[in-house]
């Protein structure tokens, strides 16, 4: 095992130990020293072009950039003289200069990094007297990105992402001075699929996503943690969402999962919540024919598997893959253990085709298949329990009487596809769906009832590499739609079965959830900071 | 024993005239205090309610058809209608946690005790309904003869003398002491309404109203014990007789009771300065806060009808009542000079008396009403019973002191 | 009684204080004169204030009477302050009123507004909704697809007039914002951009004259 | 006639409300049926020509002491299982009261009916026929007030110095901790210093959280 080396400086006037080969700028992150910067970016290589992050270190020649300066045992540093806001105002001064300051209709006003450091290191009006030099604006990189020559600060972030995360190489910087640009390379377009993360990085308002150009303006919304459920990665975000509808879908850093980073399909994976739902319980039992409340429907379910209950081995059970730990092990307890049925799997909800890579992309676009079948939503091999494949056979055969379905997907598990589909169950007397879309199966099931999207419930997800994330519910789901842990805690209830709880919290100590922090309320950002900045750096 | 049909008749004529007098007063009452309050404070007020009038005017085609344009607004004065048929028609609602049978029968405590208090006060003088067709107008015109024999023969008493009939609902020979009993039971309505509402503020409310009624209701009786000495009985309607001479009027003789007794008066009446148990700005309308539609307007209207029931009051212990200065049973005596004029005439004269005293002391309480600003709660309790108190009980021991020596001489 | 259960309490500290008067004492002392205490004559002098200025209404009524008797009641001299409102309106209302709200236009009659949401965030009653749109004309590059405000939320505070940074949004002097149905205290886009300078509301002014163009 | 029916209808209600106040569970709900029976009885009272007395009976038994009444019932706020903790009461005294009550009417009913004479004793004017012959004015405010300010000046001046006692006793006992704080705040406000010791049972507890 070997020892990491580690340096110990001071900065401030505070002692601070760091592993050998740590800047200063992040040596100063751990006292919380905080030194501003552009260009530098902890996922990206150090470029120290923009100049903004010089501290003094006594002894240096003159003030070093600290982003690119490793610490050095017995290093004396410091981050607040007198002459290191100089220097920052300056290169304020200096980065304002063809600055368009149009933050009126910029949307990155309210979470710009310029816009920040103007008010915190310089404050003052531009002495330039002279026109600004105008270059192109609404440059559209992509279907996706759109670039603002005008508002580019030229940190190099974006050039640096495509070379050393997505090595596509599509950015450069062409020509010199107040020139100089950032262009696809060879009058393209960016065609890999991370390039939203550009936009993300973007210290300035000079990358902007298509998506939410426009949308909303950034202190109207409210951010919650919450996982991507696109593909097997699991990839961690922060659902920003306003008005029960989610605006963007940002990442949200966890060094084992994703990093920094996140794909452009899990941008838009928020795009699907609400297509082809399905809002309200149907039931097509005879004599309880019609609409129905949420608690008919459910009185409904309780009964058809009651009547299952005598059977076990005609009851057959399927499972989303979409689902949380939580519902899951309640699922496996509720099927398995309640009603003691054998035939219990797993199957895919989603198969959107979109191809791996070896960035973040997975083949399974499910995800939390792992976790579902760790909670013990597996067939009962020593009662001759039937896999996926097997409990669609049986049900060709008739050989099953009782079939629960959660989660839409299941017609993807047939060549035959919706036909095929409609055949096998009209052999089944009893067709139960549980789900948030308005699936084949639920217009089929005899009883159907609606679940919440993964965005307005709580709950965690196992990903591939068998890491836990927790998902927090940042929308109310449609009025009188419950969540699994809700609806399996009742049937539970109803079927006489063990209670183990009838929350997330309850739950997650079973399943070995994280728990998320809890953020604080969201609060309305104050508009002052901007109005300032526009009333007084106005050209 | 046979019925006396007179008395009948005449006790019927004066309970339509009292209700009737009290129910229009009391809902005009409603509108005058608005319109009074805003020309009081230079605003127009209450002008809204009208009844269009239909005006011809010429069709865009030819011809003429009917336009409701003109609008007959008449000052306002439809507000008080229009308030009525608002109360009446709105929805009633009982909340939930009330005491109901106790709810319910608070609002017609109040409303009761109000209009019994009026049974009492001689509102005109005595009629001999025989001599009312007697005028020196009225006797030439023959078609009357019959109506004249009718009269004289319904209200005989059998001998041939004719009756005289006092124009007052209850002859008692307590008076007053009947007034401040009535009045005293009114206490019940307030703190009965506020208790069954269920309501903190209310219950605040109807505790303010019953601790400030009791207070003043003592010195609103003594602080007419002066006058009754002097007049040597609380019969009101003896009292008034008395008060023929101008110099016998109660403002003239105790000038500073007056005073004393309107704003005991005020403070029974619950109403500014004096408004403590219902509190707009700390308990929301007091005591009626959960009433609604008529129940809540019973409670309005029993202080409208409260406004005039003082007003009547106080002209009859202090104004002289229904008498008008000067005029005698036969006509206007002027030292030795006589003016006569016939009975009907003196009637009507004193009718209108009484009733324009009636509506200038309501004027005058709505006056201040709208002058004077709100007391605080100690103040209202200090003022009753450090200073009225007191000040009643001096004067008592004064007056009773100057009767003494006068007697005595 | 026991002298020991009872021992003589120490003075407090700030007796001084407060025999000089230094500390604030919850006494409030009255200003009032004798005469002003005895509160009747006080009371008879407010009456005859009110009852006064009563009296005074009544006779400019009479003298109203007349006038309107002549057919010119226009022109009697009036009491009140107030003004039948609909059918009259106040003639000296001040020229820095806020009331209605207008869009400023470009010379070509687009909307100045650049869609930024300051005023929708500056707003206290959360009255104005935004949405942005795409401009073709890239040096305009964002402007108003949608731009309500609910009149009946507003409260005129013209914070949205001074949180815009391009002076799109202005208050006039209009203040006839009464209405029958909610709905038609919505005001759209096209609504607040449909003051004209040279028609009817010519007498609402601007507060801060012509409105800048282009 | 027609007055007799009223006065048979006012007693009946009187009857009525008696009957309610002991039968109704609520206090509240008690207390205003027994203020209905004092009202029928002053009505009553008005019809037998005492005005006088009718009106005492509204102003002091239903205007003040029910009053009373209902304010100690809103005040304590109490309930109608409350009624159970006089339950020994009713009993006690309430049952042996009413049962001599009704044997005293029962007996002159009795002998009204038979037209006999009660034997003579403690009640015997009750119901004696020439009882009811009224003096001249019997009932007016004049004779009424020459009585109680003549032949029984004595009995009535004394029972008000009683009264006034009970006033002054309530008031000691029930303001006498605020009183002593009162002192006390007042002491200091003027300067004057604290320490008067013997001024009032309470006044120690007040001092000491003052000086604390």
């Amino acid at each position: 095992m070997s020892e990491i080396k580690t340096v110990t400086l001071t900065i401030d006037g505070r002692q601070v130990t760091v592993p050998a080969g740590t800047s200063v700028l992040e040596a100063s992150k751990v006292i919380g020293a905080e030194v501003p910067h552009f260009c530098y970016h902890p996922g990206l290589p150090v470029d120290g072009n923009c100049r903004m992050c010089i501290v003094e270190i006594d002894g240096a020649r003159r003030p070093p950039v600290s982003c690119a300066t490793s610490c050095a045992d017995g290093m004396v540093v410091r981050t607040d003289t007198a002459a290191v806001k100089a220097i920052r105002a300056s290169v304020m001064e200096f980065l304002l200069v063809n600055h368009p300051i149009d933050c009126p209709i910029c949307d990155k006003a309210g979470e710009c990094m310029l816009q920040d450091y103007y008010m915190q290191h310089d404050r003052k009006r531009s002495e330039l007297r002279d026109e600004k030099v105008h270059k192109p604006r609404l440059v559209k990189f992509s279907d996706r990105i759109v670039f603002n020559g005008e508002r580019c600060i030229l940190c190099t972030r974006c050039v640096r992402f495509t070379e050393n995360v997505t090595r596509t190489h599509e950015l450069g910087i062409v020509n010199r001075g107040d020139r100089a640009l950032v262009e696809v390379a060879g009058g393209g377009s960016l065609h890999n699929r991370y390039q939203d993360n550009v936009a993300d990085i973007c210290p300035v308002g000079a990358l902007t996503k298509t998506d939410f150009r426009f949308k909303k303006r950034v202190w109207f919304l409210k951010h919650t943690d919450s996982i991507c459920p696109g593909c097997s990665r699991g990839c961690n975000v922060v659902l920003d969402h306003d008005k029960n509808e989610v605006v963007r879908v940002m990442p949200r850093f966890r060094a084992e999962v994703n990093g920094h980073w996140m794909c452009d399909e899990g941008r838009d994976i928020h795009k699907r919540i609400g297509v082809d739902r399905l809002l309200a319980p149907r039931v097509k039992l005879p004599g309880r024919e019609g609409g129905a409340t949420p608690e008919e429907a459910l009185e409904a379910v309780a009964e058809v598997l009651g009547e299952a209950r005598k059977t076990p081995d005609r009851l057959a059970a399927i499972a989303s893959s979409w689902g949380t730990n939580e519902e899951a092990f309640l699922f496996a307890k509720l099927f398995g253990e309640t009603l003691r049925t054998p035939h219990m799997d797993v199957k895919s909800d989603s198969d959107e085709g979109y191809p791996e890579d070896d960035v973040l992309h997975t083949a399974d676009h499910n995800p939390n298949r792992a976790g579902v079948v760790a909670q013990g939503v597996v067939p009962n091999d020593k009662k001759g329990g039937l896999g996926l494949a097997g409990i669609l056979d049986a049900c060709r055969r008739g050989d099953i009487q009782c079939l629960v379905v959660w989660g839409p997907g299941l017609s993807g598990h047939l060549p035959g596809g919706e036909s095929e589909l409609a055949l096998v169950l009209s052999k089944v007397a009893r067709v139960v769906y549980l789900g948030w879309k308005d699936d084949p199966v639920a217009r089929l099931a005899h009883v159907a009832l609606p679940t919440p999207a993964w965005a307005e419930k709580d709950g965690s997800y196992t990903n591939c590499d068998g890491i836990k994330s927790t998902s927090v519910r940042a929308l109310d789901p449609p009025p009188g739609v419950r969540g699994e842990i809700e609806v399996l805690a009742d049937l539970q209830a109803r079927l006489k079965g063990r209670s183990y709880g009838r929350t997330f919290r309850e739950l997650a100590a079973k399943t070995g959830a994280p728990l998320p922090p809890r953020r604080p309320a969201p609060a309305l950002r104050q508009p002052s900071l901007y109005r300032h900045a526009s009333g007084v750096a106005r050209p | 024993m046979t019925l006396d049909w007179a008395f009948l008749l005449i006790t019927a004529v004066n309970l339509v005239a009292v209700i009737g007098l009290l129910l229009n007063l009391g809902g005009v009452l409603t509108w005058v205090e608005r319109k009074q309050a805003a020309v009081m404070a230079n605003r127009i007020g209450a002008n809204r309610c009208y009844i269009p009038v239909p005006v011809p005017a010429k069709a865009p085609g030819g011809g003429w058809k009917v336009r409701w344009s003109k609008r007959f607004t008449l000052v306002g004065l439809f507000h008080a209608i229009a308030d009525g048929m608002k109360m009446l028609t709105k929805e009633d609602y009982t909340p939930p946690f009330v005491n109901r049978f106790i709810y319910n029968l608070a609002p017609f405590i109040a409303f009761v005790t109000v209009f019994a208090t009026f049974a009492v006060i001689p509102f005109g003088g005595p009629v001999e309904p025989a001599r009312l067709l007697d005028g020196p107008l009225l006797s030439g015109i023959g078609a009357l003869d019959g109506a004249r024999a009718w009269l004289a023969g319904f209200f005989g008493d059998g001998s041939g003398a004719a009756r005289t009939f006092r124009l007052q609902l209850a002859d008692l020979d307590i008076g007053v002491l009947y007034v401040f009993a009535v009045s005293g039971t009114g206490v019940f309505a307030a703190a009965l309404a506020g208790w069954s509402s269920n309501n903190k503020f209310s219950l605040l409310g109807g505790l303010r109203a019953s601790a400030q009624m009791i207070s003043y209701e003592v010195a609103l009786g003594l602080s007419v014990i002066g006058l009754f000495l002097i007049h040597g009985t609380v019969d009101l309607g003896r009292i008034v007789d008395q008060q023929q001479s101008l110099w016998m009027w109660g403002i003239v003789l105790q000038p500073h009771m007056f005073f004393l007794f309107l704003a005991a008066n005020i403070a029974e009446n619950k109403r500014i300065p004096f408004d403590m148990p219902e509190g707009e700005s700390e308990l929301v309308a007091g005591y009626f806060t959960e009433y609604s539609a008529m129940k809540m307007g019973m409670f309005m209207m029993s202080e409208f009808v409260a406004i005039a029931v003082i007003a009547g009051l106080v002209t009859t212990l202090f104004f002289g009542g229904y008498h008008v200065p000067f005029l005698y049973d036969d006509g206007f005596h002027f030292g030795e000079s006589v003016v006569p004029l016939s009975h009907l005439t003196v009637v009507v004269l004193r009718l209108a008396s009484f009733t324009l005293k009636v509506l200038v002391l309501c004027w005058f309480q709505i006056l201040i009403r709208w002058t004077l600003p709100k007391f605080r709660y100690d103040q209202v309790m200090r003022l009753g019973w450090k200073m009225l108190l007191p000040i009643s009980l001096a004067n008592l021991v004064l007056t009773a002191g100057i009767a003494q020596i006068v007697n005595a001489r | 009684m026991n002298p020991l259960l009872n021992p003589k309490l120490p003075e407090p500290a700030y007796k001084e204080e407060f025999t000089a008067g230094r500390l604030f004492t919850y006494r409030n002392p009255s200003d009032l004169t004798l005469w002003e205490r005895l509160y009747v004559p006080e009371v008879l002098r407010g009456l005859s204030i009110t009852g006064s200025i009563f009296f005074k209404n009544m006779g400019l009524w009479l003298v109203w009477l007349g006038y309107w008797a002549r057919g010119r009641a226009n022109e009697a001299p009036r009491g009140a302050v107030t003004v039948y409102y609909p059918e009259e309106e106040r003639p000296d209302m001040t020229k820095v009123n806020r009331g209605k709200h207008i869009l400023t236009q470009r010379l070509n009659g687009e909307p100045q507004c650049v869609a930024c949401y300051m005023c929708a965030t500056a707003c206290p009653a959360w009255c104005i909704h935004i949405d942005a749109g795409e401009h073709p004309d890239p040096a305009i590059e964002k402007y108003p697809v949608r731009f309500d405000i609910e009149i009946d939320k507003c409260i005129f505070c013209g914070y949205c007039e001074e949180a815009c940074p391009v002076d799109a949004i202005r208050l006039t002097t209009d203040y006839h914002t009464v209405d029958y149905l909610r709905e038609r205290m919505v005001y759209d886009r096209d609504y607040l951009l449909s003051w004209n300078p040279t028609k009817v509301q010519q007498e609402h002014v601007y507060p801060g004259g012509e409105p800048r163009r282009g | 006639m027609t007055s007799s029916a009223f006065m048979y209808l006012f007693l009946a209600a009187a009857v009525a409300g008696g009957v309610g106040m002991l039968a109704l569970r609520h206090p509240i709900h008690a207390a205003v049926s027994l203020l209905g029976t004092m009202l029928c009885l002053a009505a009553a009272y008005a019809m037998l020509g005492a005005h006088l007395m009718a009106v005492f009976q509204v102003i002091i038994y239903a205007g003040a002491i029910m009053v009373l009444v209902v304010y100690i019932i809103m005040l304590l706020d109490l309930g109608s299982d409350d009624a159970r903790a006089f339950r020994s009461v009713k009993v006690f005294v309430g049952i042996p009261a009413a049962t001599v009550l009704v044997s005293v009417l029962a007996r002159l009913a009795w002998h009204r009916a038979a037209g006999t004479e009660p034997r003579p004793g403690l009640l015997s004017s009750i119901g004696d026929p020439a009882a009811a012959a009224l003096p001249e004015g019997f009932g007016t405010v004049a004779s009424i007030g020459r009585d109680l300010l003549g032949r029984y000046v004595v009995p009535f001046e004394v029972t008000s110095v009683l009264l006034l006692a009970g006033i002054v006793g309530a008031v000691y006992l029930t303001g006498r901790d605020s009183a002593g704080l009162k002192a006390q705040g007042n002491a200091v406000g003027e300067g004057k210093g604290t320490g008067d010791g013997g001024q009032a049972e309470g006044a120690p507890a007040g001092g000491e959280e003052f000086a604390a």
